[in-house]
């Protein structure tokens, strides 16, 4: 049964070098009360994997414009400058992953895989590198599972065994960065009672979740 | 001369005349969402974004935006009936496992072999290849959609990619202002030019070597 | 959009040689009346893919009773006594595999992945003939993706469209074997209109369907 | 001596005490499903079945059967609330992916460094590994629960598992009729004895080498 903190008490776990997953698509998705406590804390040197790094001033953006991560693994970074800067300059490690690839690392991860064999990124500089194999003419290249200590995921709606559901489209990278982090903690938009979600609708069993922070409603 | 709107939608009707009724389709950013606007009367194709969604519908109306309803290029959508939302592990498998019938994309270069430039420039732009890695080498069909040259008027339609590669030998199609060439075994075949050209100027305008048939088709003049 | 056929018609896509997969966990999410079909239409030389061979007079194990199996990839046969008669008269070709690595071959192929990592059979005879790699001291098997021509699926509910839901534990490999086959035939106990099934709670979009098949209402 | 059911509630009351609340557990087949009836006060737990479940709930009412709701060995079983359902490849990345606290499992021979053998008998009897070779490689606790000896007297803990195996190195406790076992770096120590017999009987009814400590403790006589 997940424990209910708050956003302030989830960002103080991390620490420097922490490796955090953010789930978000262009900020879709994304936990932003726990981003938003985690640029307030102002931890420094944080490991990052996300799909996209946002914009400079939304989403997971805010961490890399206020200079807390030392190295991000993600597949698209063209909507924040700040992210292109600072690699630019040197300040900021980018791997750039083919997101199918990213998904299933992530995945692999928490699925206690050893790795993935993918045809995506063969003949590119994706494969430099890397282990090549064939199979009846088709080449595929290994790619490593993508750990975390920490996945900071956004739920719709959470029961209070940690069993979660998504929103349209927010639902993106959530699933599977649950799953793959020592300890996942989820902003949720509301906190329900056991019992209250159709066991045959959850999509994230409440075995992946170690916290639960509740959204403060904000004004629009 | 064409403007750029009228390019876009000649193109954009073009690459629709290659949709099948039942087909799922996945268009990229920009010019290639332009496919959506001339789907053919009795053809029924279902769209697929990356971020997770079949289904997806036209642009909402001003005010009725969901936030947390969005494609790819985080553009707003709307969801039709009988959609269906999932997680990026499934929207990829869909992709890398060759469930999708067509992608539409758009390109920096794409070279006579089918190999396909898209996803960035050394030293200039870096914006990440995003889900087009996996698009481009999951998808049955391949569709180019783009001007034939870039601003400065050379073409980007090269005997070989100078920049990095978002795939070999991925490209089926290109579909531009100018022509319709498909990828074959034995090069380029220039199948199309557009109504306002003619195969010389195409030549000229083309860096690849292109395969001329005895017929050369015309498109656009509708 | 998926075309309703009859379950006489689905079980003469088969062929002899034909791989087909059938979802059944004991029979429980097995598609009866296809595999009813099936028997009746008598077709040898199949190749199955099951996670377990059910029981003598029930669920897949009609088909190998009937001798219409030529070999089969399944991680469990201990409930099915004609399977190891067969099998030890050498009348049948049986590969087992672990469950959680069928699986996961299964979803590797509908995923377009050319094989996936796992520890699972490291050191049992499980690892022959396969290669090893070890990460961080720990070692695993590659293993290759599993498909198949046809899967013969189970479903509680389609839309016209052909998105699934399952019932319960009715859910099992169902999901995993609608993504790994050529042409994906579901029996389903209700076909719904479009727009009767909610966009979230759908499990198997239907992208992986082909064909539906209505189930005949059985007197129970 | 005690009977069969006396050896089975006893092995699977002394299995519960190691069950912390909020802990995840699969438990497989036949004398492991005791476990859940001696679950200690205070302590919550989840059971999981491979089939496709978490927050299984005991057996049904009879007459109030779901032939859709089953356990990994077929047997009817209840939903509870906060249950949830899943298919067969998020069930196994539960139990690979190291989620799972603890499963518990019978054996046909474990030996003293930890090695198991429970899915096949070459040549009599091969019902298959079903998921038992991922479960005891994926989880955090692996606790065997058998009969000391099979029906010929024969020790079932062994210097080294003649049977294929089914993972190696992956046993963490052996709880039997005689016996509290654990799997350590330095061999197999002897935790408790059953209340019934004595050390020295445990030695010679156990072909391992076992490692006494000092102090034996005794379970069992509740």
């Amino acid at each position: 049964m997940p424990k209910t903190i708050t956003a302030k008490e989830a960002a103080q776990m991390i620490k420097p070098h922490s490796r955090v997953m953010f789930s978000t698509f262009l900020v879709v998705g994304a936990a932003e009360q726990l981003i938003d406590a985690l640029v307030e804390e102002n931890v420094k040197d944080i490991h990052m994997i996300t799909i996209a790094t946002d914009y400079d001033d939304k989403g997971v953006g805010k961490l890399i414009t206020n200079k807390q991560i030392k190295s991000v693994q993600c597949s698209h970074i063209g909507t924040n400058r700040s992210t292109q800067a600072q690699m630019n300059a040197g300040e900021l490690d980018v791997e750039l992953i083919p997101q199918g690839t990213l998904m299933e690392r992530i995945r692999a991860a928490g699925a206690g895989l050893g790795g993935i064999l993918t045809p995506t990124g063969v003949g590119t500089i994706v494969e430099e590198g890397k282990q090549k194999f064939t199979f009846d003419g088709k080449d595929y290249i290994l790619e490593m599972p993508i750990k975390a200590d920490f996945a900071f995921i956004k739920a719709q709606k959470a029961d209070k065994h940690g069993n979660l559901v998504y929103y349209k489209t927010a639902r993106n990278s959530n699933p599977a960065m649950a799953m793959a982090a020592k300890i996942t903690i989820v902003e949720v938009d509301e906190i329900v009672e056991v019992g209250q979600l159709d066991p045959e609708n959850v999509v994230t069993p409440g075995i992946f979740v170690n916290y639960l922070v509740k959204s403060e409603v904000k004004e629009c | 001369m064409l403007d750029k709107k009228q390019k876009r939608i000649m193109i954009g009707r073009r690459i629709a005349e290659e949709l099948n009724d039942g087909d799922f389709v996945n268009l990229g950013i920009g010019m290639p969402t332009e496919v959506a606007n001339h789907i053919p009367l009795g053809v029924k194709v279902y769209f697929h974004t990356e971020n997770g969604m079949l289904g997806v519908g036209p642009a909402p109306k001003p005010g009725e935006e969901d936030k947390d309803l969005i494609n790819a290029g985080a553009g707003y959508i709307t969801e039709t009936a009988g959609a269906s939302y999932f997680d990026s592990c499934l929207s990829f498998a869909i992709i890398r496992g060759g469930h999708l019938d067509m992608t539409v994309l758009g390109a920096l270069q794409v070279d006579q072999e089918g190999n396909l430039a898209n996803w960035m420039i050394p030293g200039k732009l870096v914006p990440g290849m995003g889900g087009a890695m996996d698009l481009v080498t999951g998808t049955k069909n391949v569709i180019i959609s783009m001007e034939h040259c870039d601003k400065h008027g050379n073409s980007k339609i090269l005997k070989k990619c100078t920049l990095p590669l978002t795939a070999a030998h991925c490209v089926n199609m290109i579909v531009t202002d100018m022509a319709v060439m498909r990828v074959t075994e034995k090069g380029l075949l220039l199948e199309e030019i557009a109504f306002w050209t003619n195969v010389d100027d195409v030549i000229k305008a083309t860096d690849a070597d292109l395969i001329i048939p005895e017929k050369v088709g015309i498109f656009g003049n509708q």
